[in-house]
């Protein structure tokens, strides 16, 4: 019950956001400089060709009238079409949005099984190298440049040793991509069992993956290190301790504690991710939906970089809520 | 000054993050003395030259050393995050003082405050390097606006951390003991609340200087920030990129060691700042002397 | 003679090495024995090294605090010189503790049930049934209101006593022969402080427990110990049975604490807690000296002569 | 002369679980150089009241006067013609200075805000750090070199400094080990006598407020239940709350017997959902069938006022306790001879 009353006060905050989100965004990438209609014609069209394709457009509209046209036809499902592609936003995004949450999931997922078990590991050993490894590991994957990484990866495992598959998009050439359910090679191409395709995908998301797991993996180890420090120094902690309890159940309640915190950051680099992988998107050629939201950007195409921020915001809202009803299953006293 | 000494002797990394930055803050205030190559000029003769003693860190696809590239960067990169940084912390750290003080305090004062923080989420949903670029995009591509991009997307962390701030010591005693002095609502923020928050700021800026030259560098490589012959580590990678496929490496590796390296010794630096504002942790951290 | 006594330390020190600069020894050269089915009460203010000494026995030193020398003899084996894997079959059996602020040392993730139940299985070997039937048992014997509901309560939805009578029935249910009872009701209001008291007295008497009893209040370790000990600066400076040390206390620190409980607003000025206002006897070259001189039988005095 | 009036108020705090009752129509005076007490356990109201008078929060109901005018929710307190005459000290000694302020320049805050010219700080500061006895080096330190104690005193020395009519001291002792607080005490007395200020003692602690105070009020969830003067409540409580609460107070002396003719069971109720007769009917064990229908008003009762029905039993139950006065007797007669033979030692 306590539940229900809570998501349902979480959407009502939540909807009004997502109004400012689409407002803000709608005037601020209005403000962007260049015509759309002259950057389509290109600079020698007819000033009569352009008036047309800008009252196609609605451009002539005041900007009130075209955001309320805007907001009428995101409500039906329509994002508009990108003049750079010709296409509709939606088509291109429900192509784009699972190549990024593809790589986004896995590249976090690996962060995760590395960085949780080393910042436990770094809390229980204070004196060992894996806690000085994990305390810098921490400060250095936060500093090094994501797409930087990514570059040296591909000449190190491409360019040099050939072990990679080429950094160009998500499958060879030569393969079909696998039927489409969720929109995530990985996948499809298991429930399709094509096991030649899994092996491609795998292959072109090895390199991002890492190139993402291992810069995500720093906050990941250094919040895991740093909330089981406080745990294990916790009074419950030291009072379960001298009731006898053994190393094994000490750990487990250290950790189940910690497990908020843990989920907090993680919901953060996610979030943070959906939008901040562009850059590896551009390196690995990944085609996914920041790299489109930013040749938007770049283009005064603003359909396909609207669309992107109502989805983004929209997969964070789906995100936080998740995350809540986690928060609600571990912690009781959330429960009231 | 002491203390300083005594907590790096034991933590030489920690050290290493001091010195890297006093160093780079010397290269780029020496920076035409000590380059020995003019940092624009291309050289068409000496493209692509792999690292050696007449290219330290070898030339770029115009010839373009990409050493004294890589010298020349740091004014541009540093004074960046320095100046966007600064901005932030100083505006986001006044508006915060403002909204946690006035949080719950009288009708008008509660609404600003609630105002300000249901904007701020707003800002923070959007994916933040979008609206970086998009900014950029809209004040067109320049120094400044690249400076005010980083100002205004690094905003909303010192406003939430000095909101929270705020919140706990205005319940604190000695604030309330002041406000029965008669203080103004304004001279009780100056005097006793945004001093006593400083710590965890403190530690958080210079973090933040790091990530501001990071984010600066991501900018320029994603085509919205500088412009390509100017020199900037971001730019210098992503001119380097298409080299690296076929073999070249050193026009992207170059940069982008210079780039981690800065980055690595702000956070270094932060961590330590973040252990020496708290004088329960500074005190344990140097007890042995 | 050995035989009668439950737990005894002999020459405790317990040092914070790194905090050189303000030089404590949080426990210095604490030698006492508490006899099966007795209570010794340990009182002090603040920073006297109260809660070192249990953590000292029970082995859970804040770091860097170390136990530097001594010994600490329970059943006559050396709890110092115990591995890890030998303490733990001691703590929570045989050897438990009653701490304070109770809803923070509960897990606040677990119900009150299981980690009593964790208690139970990890050193009884039962099954959930049985220890489920444990659990609801001490539950019971502490007097907590329909037990067979708040079984399965989270710690937060306790009140202060509440959840201290889960602290001693957690103390209680391996079914131990000694207890530490550190500053065990200094978070409770009065009145509630007497109800747990009482039920902590009679389940003294009914189990024949051994008792370290620790606390600030003097008062309330007059009326509930068998003997008194009284720590000053990590040392203890008096300690005597009950009322041989009320009949007659002598060090001007005992004294002091009285007349902080006296109407009388002479003995408090003449009586301070500033050794430097002590006779040569008591407080030499700013320490307290190193010899304790036994007045009465069991009635010792930390003074020169 | 009455220094303070407060007039049945009201405080309601809004949470997320409900509407706490803090206060339930409180009523109190206080006559100039007088100290009252207010006794209760955690949850009472008690350290509402004090921040209510002294201008922290407003009352939802009710007024305070103050020398004859209406302060609280009418007249704020920081206005310039009570600014300085009512001061607090806080329970928390380690809070109530600001850590990166010199305990000097904390201490003269007060004048600040007075607009007092800073010539004069000087001559203020070293007469109100001599009365609570801090030293001059001390002054010119952080406060995290001082004790607890020490940093009370200083506490201490801010509310004097405006020369105050009234100090309410919230708990002043309850964070200090019992020496010190003894210590604190002796020198709030001292400087009651010098100053003729009146106090408001707030505290959970019984034998402090039977040292310091005249008259005192027993709270119990937000009301009074009993009010009259100190002596006579601590020799004989009237309302089987104070007698539970007093019968509590636990002596350094074994022989002086924990007194059991009226004892308190279980938990005090939530003060959000207050129950409709007496508060305290379901831990008391003289209650009866009218206790839990009606809530009962505060009488009075020969020399002082009390909140319940069952007055006349408890006349019956309750027996003069000398304990206190026991307790003085024979710890004075043991430290006279003990002083005079330790005198007569030293002389030797």
């Amino acid at each position: 019950m306590a539940l229900i009353r809570y998501i349902g006060r979480r959407l009502l905050f939540v909807l009004p956001q997502l109004f400012g989100i689409v407002a803000v965004s709608f005037f601020l990438l209005k403000m962007i400089p260049g015509d759309p209609a002259l950057l389509m014609l290109g600079p020698l069209a007819s000033q009569e060709a352009i008036n047309e394709i800008r009252s196609v457009m609605g451009l002539d509209k005041s900007l009130i009238e075209q955001f309320v046209i805007y907001l009428e036809r995101v409500l039906s499902g329509d994002l508009g079409t990108s003049w750079q592609t010709t296409k509709p936003v939606m088509e291109d995004l429900l192509k784009r949005f699972p190549a990024t949450m593809e790589l986004v999931t896995l590249s976090l997922l690996f962060a995760l099984i590395l960085g949780i078990p080393v910042g436990i590991l770094a809390s229980l050993l204070k004196k060992s190298i894996i806690n000085k490894f994990s305390t810098y590991y921490g400060l250095l994957a936060g500093s090094l440049p994501d797409f930087w990484l990514g570059l040296i990866f591909i000449f190190v495992f491409y360019t040099i040793l050939g072990w990679a598959a080429a950094p160009m998009g998500r499958l060879d050439l030569g393969i079909l991509p696998p039927a489409v359910v969720s929109g995530s090679y990985f996948i499809d191409s298991l429930i399709a069992g094509d096991w030649e395709t899994f092996n491609n995908v795998v292959a072109h998301l090895t390199l991002p993956v890492l190139t993402l797991g291992l810069i995500n993996a720093g906050p990941i180890i250094k919040m895991t290190q740093s909330t089981m420090d406080r745990l294990l120094e916790s009074d419950h902690i030291r009072y379960a301790r001298s009731c006898g309890l053994g190393e094994f159940q000490i750990v487990r309640r250290a950790f189940r504690n910690s497990l908020p915190s843990v989920l907090t950051i993680v919901s953060v680099l996610y979030s943070f991710l959906i939008g901040g992988a562009v850059l590896v998107e551009i390196v690995f050629s990944w085609g996914g939906a920041g790299q489109y939201a930013l040749s938007g950007v770049l283009n005064a195409d603003i359909n396909p970089v609207m669309g992107f921020v109502v989805w983004s915001a929209v997969l964070c809202l789906i995100l936080y809520l998740i995350v809540d009803l986690l928060y609600f299953a571990i912690d009781p006293r959330l429960r009231d | 000054m002491k203390v300083l000494y005594l907590y790096c002797k034991d933590r030489p990394l920690i050290g290493f993050g001091y010195f890297f930055v006093f160093f780079l803050i010397f290269l780029a205030v020496f920076a035409d003395l000590i380059a020995p190559w003019p940092p624009q000029t291309a050289n068409p003769d000496d493209y692509l030259q792999a690292p050696s003693w007449r290219h330290l860190f070898g030339t770029d696809e115009t010839g373009m050393d990409i050493f004294s590239r890589c010298i020349y960067s740091i004014r541009l990169d540093l004074s960046i995050a320095f100046l966007g940084t600064a901005v932030s912390a100083i505006v986001g750290t006044a508006i915060g003082a403002f909204v946690g003080y006035y949080e719950a305090r009288g009708r008008l004062k509660t609404v600003f405050s609630s105002f300000t923080m249901r904007a701020l989420d707003v800002i923070q949903s959007f994916p933040v390097f979008v609206f970086a670029i998009a900014l950029v995009a809209i004040f067109g591509q320049g120094l400044y606006s690249i400076i005010a991009a980083i100002a205004f997307v690094n905003m909303p962390i010192y406003v939430r951390l000095m909101r929270t701030q705020a919140l706990s010591i205005r319940q604190m005693r000695y604030v309330e003991a002041a406000y029965l002095s008669g203080l103004s609502d304004v001279s009780l923020i100056i005097k006793h609340i945004v001093p006593n928050s400083m710590g965890p700021i403190l530690s958080h800026l210079s973090v933040n200087v790091g990530w501001s030259v990071l984010l600066a560098a991501a900018l320029s490589f994603a085509g919205a920030g500088v412009e390509a012959p100017t020199p900037e580590w971001g730019s210098m990678i992503a001119v380097g990129f298409k080299n690296i496929v076929t073999g070249q490496w050193w026009p992207s590796t170059f940069p982008g060691i210079v780039l981690g390296l800065t980055v690595f010794s702000f956070a270094l630096i932060g961590a330590s700042v973040e252990v020496l504002a708290d004088p329960v942790r500074r005190r344990a951290a140097i007890a042995k002397y | 003679m050995t035989d009668s006594i439950s737990l005894s330390l002999n020459n405790l020190t317990v040092d914070y090495p790194g905090y050189k600069g303000s030089g404590t020894i949080a426990v210095k050269d604490v030698s006492f024995s508490i006899e099966k089915g007795k209570v010794l009460g340990l009182v002090g203010e603040s920073g006297a090294g109260k809660t070192s000494i249990a953590r000292a026995i029970t082995r859970q030193l804040v770091e860097p605090g170390e136990i530097t020398a001594g010994e600490i003899i329970f059943e006559n084996k050396n709890i110092v010189s115990m591995s890890q894997k030998e303490l733990r079959k001691y703590l929570g059996s045989q050897i438990s503790l009653i701490v304070p602020n109770p809803k923070s040392e509960l897990d606040p993730l677990l119900t009150i049930g299981r980690q009593l139940g964790d208690v139970v299985k990890t050193h009884l070997k039962l099954n959930n049934k049985e220890a489920r039937e444990a659990v609801l048992k001490v539950l019971e014997a502490v007097q907590i209101p329909d037990h067979n509901s708040r079984y399965s309560a989270y710690p937060h939805e306790l009140s202060g006593g509440m959840a201290q009578r889960v602290i001693i029935a957690m103390s209680l249910i391996c079914n131990p022969k000694f207890v530490i009872s550190d500053d065990a009701t200094s978070g409770l209001d009065v009145t509630v402080q007497r109800e747990i008291m009482k039920l902590m007295q009679n389940i003294i008497k009914e189990k024949d427990l051994s008792v370290l009893f620790i606390t600030r209040d003097i008062g309330l370790a007059a009326h509930f110990c068998d003997h008194l000990g009284l720590l000053f600066r990590g040392q203890i400076v008096e300690i005597a049975p009950i009322n041989s040390f009320f009949k007659n206390p002598i060090h001007p620190y005992s004294l002091a604490l009285l007349s902080a409980f006296s109407h009388s607003v002479k003995w408090r000025k003449v009586y301070s807690t500033d050794p430097q206002k002590w006779s040569k006897e008591f407080f030499i070259n700013g320490n307290v000296p190193d010899s304790m001189i036994e007045v009465e039988k069991g009635h010792l005095v930390r003074m020169i002569r | 002369m009455k220094i303070l009036e407060v007039n049945d108020v009201v405080k309601i705090f809004k949470t997320k679980g409900g509407n706490v009752r803090a206060l339930n129509g409180v009523s109190l005076d206080i006559d100039e150089g007088k100290t009252v007490g207010v006794v209760g356990e955690s949850g009472s109201g008690k350290t509402t009241l004090g921040r209510l008078i002294v201008g922290l929060i407003n009352p939802d109901t009710g007024s305070i006067s103050f020398e004859q005018r209406s302060i609280g929710s009418k007249v704020n307190i920081r206005h310039p013609d009570i600014r300085g005459k009512i001061q607090l000290v806080f329970q928390e000694p380690s809070e109530s200075l600001d850590p990166r302020i010199k305990v000097g320049d904390s201490i003269c805050e007060p004048l600040r805000g007075l607009g007092i010219e800073k010539s004069s700080w000087n001559s203020k500061l070293k007469i109100v750090s001599e009365k609570v006895s801090l030293a001059e080096e001390q002054l010119s330190m952080y406060p995290s070199q001082l004790s607890a104690g020490q940093q009370q005193r200083a506490g201490i020395a801010r509310a004097l400094i405006t020369d105050p009519k009234l100090i309410v001291l919230d708990e002043p002792t309850s964070a200090l080990d019992p020496t010190a607080r003894a210590e604190i005490l002796s020198m709030l007395q001292d400087v009651q006598k010098e100053f003729g200020v009146s106090y408001i003692y707030i505290s959970h602690d019984l034998s402090t407020v039977r040292y310091l105070t005249d008259e005192t009020a027993v709270m119990y969830l937000g009301e009074i239940v009993e009010f009259g003067e100190t002596s006579k409540i601590f020799s004989r409580p009237s309302h089987p709350y104070s007698t539970g609460l007093l019968s509590s107070i636990l002596l350094p002396d074994p022989e002086i017997v924990m007194d059991e003719s009226l004892e308190l069971s279980g938990e005090i109720p939530s003060p959000i959902n207050l129950p409709k007769g007496c508060f305290l009917e379901s831990r008391c064990p003289i209650s009866t069938k009218e206790c839990s229908s009606h809530h009962p008003d505060l009488i009075t009762s020969d020399d002082r006022l009390v909140r319940c029905f069952e007055v006349e039993k408890m006349k019956d139950i309750v027996q003069p306790s000398s304990k206190f006065e026991d307790f003085d007797k024979s710890f004075d007669d043991f430290m006279t001879k003990r002083y005079s033979s330790s005198v007569q030692a030293g002389n030797n």
